[in-house]
């Protein structure tokens, strides 16, 4: 695996790139537990002054250190990022392969409710869940409401590969050979359908974090823990953008822009050599 | 190395051949997280073929037959390279290759003097599309004439292939492997082009309908004229169709002669043993097997590629590379042991 | 094609019962709602003293009854279905008595004009784009474009639109910045009309298209570049068939049945898209209606906007998957 | 390449086939309408979902600050909240203040003559009686539950005099057809005699009693235009003149951010309230934008007072010593700055300091102030500290320089005067003295519970409450108190009429602002209204306080004349109570950053001009209509 690492390092721009990318990102959020500031707290600094060599990605409006603050929003956002994909992926996997290798009514059924999920409006669910749980509504709570409402989609793109490596032999065979379903979709399917696992992964980061500052952005999630989304939303309580504190919104996007093609340059230089098809096409080589 | 071979264009009986390749050499060239390799699939070889001559190659798996017919035909995408060698065909003379031929000149000879059957009928038709829009695409700009009259041409050259007109309005996958290869073998021939390079045609078919489409082979052969530069892993296949036959190794012809010449006579120990572990009937001793397997041909061995297995190898063997020379008319072959005066 | 026709029976039957479960968890979910309707149209009675909780206690009771909570829960939910089946969504507890299918009937045409055409030309453009990436790798305009699709996609909305409200409404003030067409035009098929309405659109059109191109752009563009390696392409393209047919009908329209899944898939997002889109460009439509309904507790509305939301997600989705057979021959429709 | 080509053509081809706007006159023009004859409002409601509902009567049905009640509707009474253009007190459609028999169970109403309807018909006394019968009679209706609990009956004794006979006794009857942010409207009699259900009539094209009429609005609710009436000499508002912009146009122009880029694009002349943050952005950017002080702190103090409202139901903040304990723990300098940035006027006791108010209250109250002691149980502190608002003053000179003023008048009236010191030590006696323990630096109850306070705020809607209460969290934590924000956003009215809250950030005192009386307010903190637990609490005393104290003054009250002096007294008694008690800590005046381009219109009122309320939502504004000129 080290040796894989090195080898993408030493020969890949593009997982360079992106490999450094998500470093800064890793290394922002572990900065988060250094914070001389509690997150929370409010004018702990002179607020609206631009960057500068003291506060390097100057301060807010409300007193905040904008670098520190986006340590905070970092972690918790990657986190929250990560949550949601991690949960996620586990509904899609389950039931995308059960339903694919089941088929017959159980996929119907199945995909009967992947497709309601599909087609319900979220935004209005995710509303309702804020005003009845409140100020309960933490960041966890919200991972676990994203991902167990963000499976659908994927899910059904594992159920379509699923059904596919059911008709091949080697199914049939394990089927002879006496494995049991979770056998057989774990030890037999599971591998053939991770390369899709990883390139959705990032797709719903993508989702799940820009609903995220959605939401934000309309009041509604706890306001209190400092997230990207949640830097924005007082940015815009305090008219930033208008006021002349572009610092307070430019750097909390940078940092979610720079994540995003990190993980995506990642996300396709894995790919490059995972698959045997785009490697022969990277050969080089004039022709 | 090569230049005392002697080419095949110089047979005095022969007539101008229709496709002559000389001393071709192609290579897999990849530079990849820091491994560089340079995979000399094609490595020197020469071979002419004929007017109206079905031309044979055989061979083991990855022996570079494949590669090839795909230079040949002027398929070279990176990581595949064309090192050094000419291909000629008679229709585009002085170029030495579709690669260093304008793209004009390419346009205008392929499907009508030039078609390829790939390997592998399942995935070389649009899955998406119905055949008819395959001959549409592949042939009617070729042919001057209007839309009607090239689709009473399609039928007529199906009906000639005993093939039914209804395979045109059906998708790759709702045919029979069969019906698929043969379809197939009927787009590359609606042109009637002067060179057929067919790649593995039968493989994959069951053995009547191998039957079939050899047949169909030679039938167009014989109607149209082609010469047929058919590669097969089966000597079967050959024996039943082929004129002559060449042998390829590791990236190299070994051994070149009439089809029957090499089923009579083969002078090569690797032919030699080719032909003897051909199943006969009646015949119940065990074949016996080669030793080791072909060759890394990204680090091949010195000398006779083929030396490591030899049942023959000599010291020679080992670090010089045995020259092709013609032992009798029209046989010619590459090895120490049969051509005793060079290594001397 | 009796196959084909099973298919859609089936399809159908699938269709109403997707239908038929989500707006049942619309139904089950929107009376979970905290907000009392009744209670927030009386808070808005503001600014009046001296009034007795039994005066108070009197109007609550008539609202209730005028907006129809009387009856147990069992009564209001078949009460819920009736109406539905005759494509009655009840008055909007929150601007009473106005139809909800009034309210409703009145933004959706924005709505869906703009996010339904936008989203369509973000595929399409995306795709085409992307198409052409995988095809022709080298070209230096093409990998910048990749470049540019990777950098924005992963904006958040949000951002993007205000940035673009900043720059073309206040720094380089030439498009408009909010409303759906301009102040004092009667809504008519007018030329003014129609040109104010294109033009308030330009900036909500352009923010959700640049944010949809690149994802369809790099979707579209690994799947080609994996067409591309496929027999049936390098077969046309050795025999010589010409470029540009080969990527219309070999490269892209292999690479489109997954892309049109993809595009099935995202409209159930529209709505979503419409809230922020709405919020920041202040254009007129469903989205600024369902949030308000939310907040008014007006259940019955926000029903209606996601019974119409899950209808034509729904409807968009059946439309494609029927499409798909005819598109990919090789599925099996059975 | 070449098809890339050809796309990219086809690409700047599809472009330039959009018409796309070549000036900035694109962005806001007016069809038809000369901007220099416009006056473009923002509407806080936003966009309006049910827009063409113009029947204000029914309840919630469609938008109120859309121009409606500003300049379409007219009552009897208005109060200023500023000093008014002709003094506070003004006969609209009355011709005299309201006459009340002795023990106030009769007010009679005197008429303007001449006031007419814009469809032509005149207005009469049938129009009132009409207004106050059709609402009883349909409960359903705005101003029924008042009506109904207040009137037995009414009746027109001649075309220009109504009588009301009150069920009970009632001296401020007259309040509720008196305009602060709006009132009873008086309906059209001829227009509502002839529609079968008055709750489902949409009033659409409404006929008016202003000065304007709707000339269009959108369907889509995002604007309204009213035009000035050719007989606007047979309205209310002509006693003053004539109305200076010939249209109005009440429009949502979206989130702060473009409501700033708006006015600073001349797009926008009034936009009613934005964060202090965008205030000074466009006092920077704009030379031609005014805010209602010239300066610092800008925005124009309503006669409404933010304040913490405690749930005194709840067993935690029943003792007003815990409730005395946690306003001791707040730092109002800081609160200031987190919530306006120090633009805030502080107000230590239970009456906004704003209006008329500063002169009757806090300046008379400053020495009981200073005077005032409180028992902790262990000693007795003086909590007061007249000096605070200088000190905000003082603090914000440095970086704000000449615009914060130096005259301790001015200081005052722009920062307030005094508020309490912050005193943990002081807070700690108080909680202990209530039973409550510190434990490793946390407080627990007297039961041994952690002391969890949550603070509601209404979160976007209400950006500077929600910032004040998440100031006075981070104050209560760092005392131990395990203080959490409750951002409520829209469940806010439902939760906080239920007492579904601990603390919330919000106002239960609202006043005339122009008139010293307090039973605006006063009247509804009666322990009579007070719901039970769990139950709707009727308007305003969200703090569901009861006090018997309480109850005796504002009975007094109720017996006492309107401008009797006595009343003030009386507001004084409440005071003091409110301030020992502290059933709501009192933060500071509502102050709203309402700003006033100035590129077209000019006299606006101002704090040096300071004729009425600029904020385009109160009913009141209507009379900034006719000292606007023109401007150049």
């Amino acid at each position: 695996m080290t040796g894989i690492l090195r080898d993408l390092w030493r020969y890949h721009a593009e997982f360079r790139i992106g490999a450094a990318l998500i470093a800064v990102a890793l290394l922002l959020s572990v900065l988060a537990s250094f914070s001389p500031y509690p997150p929370q707290q409010v004018y702990v600094v002179p607020p609206d002054v631009p960057p500068s060599l003291t506060y390097w990605f100057g301060t807010t409006s409300r007193g905040q250190d904008v670098f520190w603050q986006l340590t905070f929003a970092m972690r918790n956002t990657l986190l929250f990022g990560c949550t949601v994909a991690l949960i996620s992926r586990l509904l899609a996997l389950t039931i995308g392969l059960f339903s694919g290798y089941k088929g017959g009514w159980i996929d119907r059924s199945l995909m009967a409710v992947n497709d309601t999920f599909i087609v319900i409006p979220l935004l209005p669910i995710l509303v309702l869940f804020f005003f009845v749980m409140r100020d309960r509504m933490s960041w966890l709570l919200l991972a676990l409401i994203m991902a167990s409402l963000g499976w659908a989609y994927d899910a059904r793109l594992i159920r379509a590969v699923a059904m596919s490596l059911k008709a091949r032999e080697f199914t049939q065979s394990s089927l002879f050979s006496g494995m049991s379903t979770r056998e057989i979709l774990v030890q037999e399917h599971l591998p053939y359908v991770m390369p899709i696992v990883f390139s959705t992964t990032l797709n719903n980061m993508v989702w799940s974090i820009g609903l995220e500052v959605t939401l934000a952005v309309l009041g509604f999630t706890d306001i209190n823990t400092p997230t990207i989304g949640g830097m924005i939303y007082w940015a815009n309580q305090h008219t930033a953008m208008v006021a002349g504190i572009w610092w307070w919104i430019a750097f909390p996007t940078i940092a979610v822009i720079m994540t995003f093609i990190g993980l995506f340059l990642l996300a396709v230089s894995m790919n490059d050599y995972i698959d045997p098809r785009s490697r022969l096409r990277s050969f080089g080589g004039a022709s | 190395m090569t230049q005392a071979e002697t080419m095949p264009g110089e047979l005095p009986d022969d007539a101008q051949p229709i496709l002559s390749v000389r001393d071709l050499q192609a290579h897999f060239r990849t530079d990849r997280f820091g491994v560089k390799r340079d995979v000399k699939a094609v490595d020197g070889v020469s071979f002419a073929v004929r007017r109206g001559e079905i031309y044979g190659l055989a061979g083991e798996s990855s022996s570079g037959k494949t590669t090839l017919v795909r230079t040949i035909a002027g398929a070279v995408k990176p990581p595949l390279d064309v090192v050094g060698g000419r291909v000629d065909f008679a229709f585009l003379p002085g170029y030495g290759g579709l690669r260093r031929a304008p793209a004009a000149e390419v346009a205008r000879i392929r499907w009508r003097h030039l078609s390829y059957i790939m390997q592998g009928s399942m995935n070389v038709l649009n899955p998406v599309r119905r055949l008819r829009s395959a001959f549409v695409d592949f042939a009617y700009p070729h042919i001057g004439e209007s839309r009607k009259q090239f689709e009473q041409d399609v039928v007529a050259h199906l009906a000639r292939l005993k093939l039914d007109p209804s395979v045109l309005a059906a998708y790759p996958h709702e045919l029979s492997g069969g019906m698929r290869q043969r379809a197939t073998i009927a787009l590359a021939t609606i042109c009637r082009p002067d060179v057929i390079l067919a790649d593995e045609p039968t493989t994959a078919l069951d053995v009547v309908v191998q039957k079939e489409v050899l047949a169909m082979i030679s039938g167009i052969r014989r109607e149209i004229g082609s010469s047929v530069v058919l590669v097969s892993h089966d000597l079967g296949v050959h024996a039943q169709v082929t004129d002559r036959l060449g042998i390829m190794y590791a990236g190299r012809l070994i051994e070149e002669a009439a089809t029957v010449e090499i089923f009579r006579n083969p002078l090569h120990p690797y032919t030699r043993h080719l032909i003897s572990s051909l199943p006969r009937i009646g015949d119940d001793v065990p074949r016996k097997g080669l030793e080791g397997a072909p060759p890394n041909l990204a680090d091949p061995p010195p000398g006779c590629r083929f030396h490591p297995r030899c049942p023959l190898a000599m010291e020679i063997c080992r670090h010089k590379v045995p020259a092709t020379l013609e032992t009798a008319p029209g046989h010619r072959i590459a090895c120490f042991a049969v051509n005793r005066s060079e290594a001397a | 094609m009796s196959g084909y026709f099973a298919y859609v029976v089936r399809r159908l039957a699938q269709f109403v019962l997707v239908v038929f479960i989500g707006i049942n968890i619309a139904y089950v979910i929107t009376h979970a709602t905290p907000i009392d309707p009744v209670e927030q149209s009386i808070s808005v009675v503001t600014s009046f003293g001296n009034t007795a909780p039994d005066a108070i206690e009197k109007m609550r009771t008539s609202l209730r009854e005028l907006y129809g909570l009387g009856g147990s829960p069992v009564e209001q939910y078949l009460a819920f279905w009736k109406r539905i089946l005759r494509a009655d969504f009840g008055p909007s507890m929150s601007a009473f008595p106005t139809p909800v299918s009034t309210l409703i009937g009145r933004a959706l045409p924005w709505t869906a004009g703009l996010l339904a055409v936008s989203t369509i030309v973000a595929w399409g453009l995306g795709s085409l784009l992307g198409g052409l990436a995988g095809y022709y790798q080298e070209s230096r305009g093409l990998k910048l474009i990749g470049v540019i699709a990777i950098g924005v996609h992963p904006i958040p909305y949000y951002i993007l639109a205000l940035v673009l409200l900043i720059v073309f409404g206040f720094l380089w003030p030439v498009l408009p910045i909010t409303g759906g067409a301009a102040m004092n035009l009667p809504q008519a098929p007018t030329f003014d009309f129609i040109v104010s309405v294109m033009q308030h659109a330009v900036l909500p059109a352009l923010s959700l298209i640049l944010i949809g191109v690149g994802s369809w752009f790099l979707g579209m563009r690994a799947l080609v570049s994996h067409v591309v390696t496929e027999d049936y392409v390098v077969y046309a393209e050795l025999a010589g068939v010409r470029p540009w047919r080969v990527l219309s009908s070999y490269v892209m329209r292999n690479a489109l049945p997954p892309q049109l899944t993809g595009l099935a898939m995202s409209l159930g997002g529209i709505f979503n898209g419409a809230v922020i889109t709405e919020k920041v460009f202040g254009y007129p439509g469903v989205g600024s209606l369902l949030v308000d309904a939310v907040y008014a507790g007006d259940y019955g509305l926000v029903l209606g906007v996601t019974t119409v939301s899950i209808l034509g997600v729904s409807t968009g989705v059946l439309v494609i998957d029927l499409l798909y057979p005819l598109l990919d021959p090789r599925v099996k429709v059975t | 390449m070449r098809c890339i080509r050809a796309l990219l053509l086809v690409a700047s081809a599809l472009m330039q086939s959009f018409p796309l706007a070549t000036s900035g006159h694109a962005q806001g023009a007016l069809q038809n309408i000369p901007r220099k004859e416009l006056l473009i409002l923002e509407n806080p409601e936003g966009t309006v979902k049910n827009a063409g509902w113009f029947n204000i009567w029914a309840i919630n049905a469609g938008s109120q600050s859309n121009g409606l009640q500003q300049v379409a509707l007219d009552t009897l009474w208005y109060i200023d909240p500023e000093s008014g253009l002709d003094g506070v007190w003004d006969n609209s459609l009355a011709s005299d203040k309201p006459q009340y028999n002795a023990n106030f169970t009769e007010m009679t109403a005197k008429l303007r003559k001449g006031i007419f309807w814009s469809d032509g018909v005149e207005f009469t006394a049938d129009d009132v009686v009409a207004t106050v019968t059709t609402q009883i009679k349909h409960p359903g209706m705005r101003f029924s539950a008042v009506l109904a609990s207040n009137v037995a009956s009414v009746e027109a004794t001649d075309p220009y005099t109504v009588v009301f006979k009150l069920k009970k006794p009632n001296s401020r009857f007259h309040a509720n057809f008196t305009v602060r942010w709006g009132a009873v409207w008086i309906l059209p009699k001829h227009v509502f005699e002839k529609v079968d259900d008055p709750v489902r009539f949409d009033f659409n094209k409404p006929v008016s009693l202003g000065a304007y009429v709707l000339n269009s609005y959108d369907p889509d609710g995002k604007w309204y235009i009213w035009q000035l009436r050719d007989d606007w000499q047979r309205t209310t508002l002509a006693r003053y003149g004539k109305p200076g912009p010939k249209y109005l146009a009440y429009i949502d122009p979206g989130p702060p951010d473009k409501r700033v880029i708006a006015q600073l694009n001349h797009e926008l002349d009034v936009i009613h309230d934005i964060a202090p943050e965008g205030m000074f952005a466009l006092a920077k950017q704009s030379k031609v934008t005014r805010a209602w002080f010239k300066g610092f702190p800008y925005g124009h103090p309503d006669p409404t007072l933010p304040a913490v409202i405690f749930n005194t139901q709840n067993e935690l903040f029943r003792n007003p010593d815990v409730r005395w304990a946690l306003a001791l723990l707040i730092d109002i300098k800081a609160v200031s700055m987190a919530a306006y940035r120090g633009a805030a006027t502080i107000s230590a006791i239970g009456v906004p300091p704003t209006g008329a108010h500063p002169a009757t209250y806090h300046q008379p109250m400053e020495e009981w102030l200073k005077g005032f002691e409180l028992d902790t149980g262990k000693r007795k502190i003086k909590p007061y500290d007249p000096t605070i608002g200088k000190q905000i003053a003082e603090m914000l000179r440095p970086s704000m320089g000449e615009q914060i003023p130096s005259d301790p008048a001015e200081i005052a009236r722009a920062f307030g005067m005094g508020w309490w010191k912050v005193d943990p030590q002081a807070a700690q006696e108080l909680l202990e003295k209530a039973g409550f323990t510190k434990r490793g630096g946390a407080w627990t109850t007297p039961d041994g519970k952690p002391f969890t306070v949550r603070v509601m705020v209404e979160g976007d809607l209400r950006p500077v409450m929600t910032r004040a209460g998440t100031m006075i969290v981070q104050l209560w934590k760092q005392a131990g108190i395990d203080a959490r924000i409750d951002v409520a956003q829209g469940t806010l009215p439902t939760r906080r009429a239920a007492g579904d809250f601990d603390t919330f950030i919000g106002w239960s005192v609202e006043t005339w602002g122009g008139h010293p009386d307090l039973s605006y307010f006063l009247d509804s903190w009666h322990s009579q209204f007070v719901a039970e637990p769990g139950k709707s609490q009727p308007l305003r005393n969200w703090q569901r306080w009861s006090s018997p104290a309480l109850d005796k003054i504002i009975e007094s009250i109720r017996m006492v004349g309107f401008d009797d002096p006595k009343s003030t007294e009386l507001g004084k008694d409440y005071i003091k109570l409110a301030v020992k008690e502290m059933p709501t800590i009192p933060l500071m005046a509502y102050n709203v950053f309402t700003a006033m381009d100035q590129t077209y219109w000019t006299g606006y009122p101002t704090s040096e001009n300071p004729y009425t309320n600029p904020v385009p939502n109160w009913g009141n504004s209507r009379y900034m209509l006719v000292k606007l000129k023109p401007a150049g």
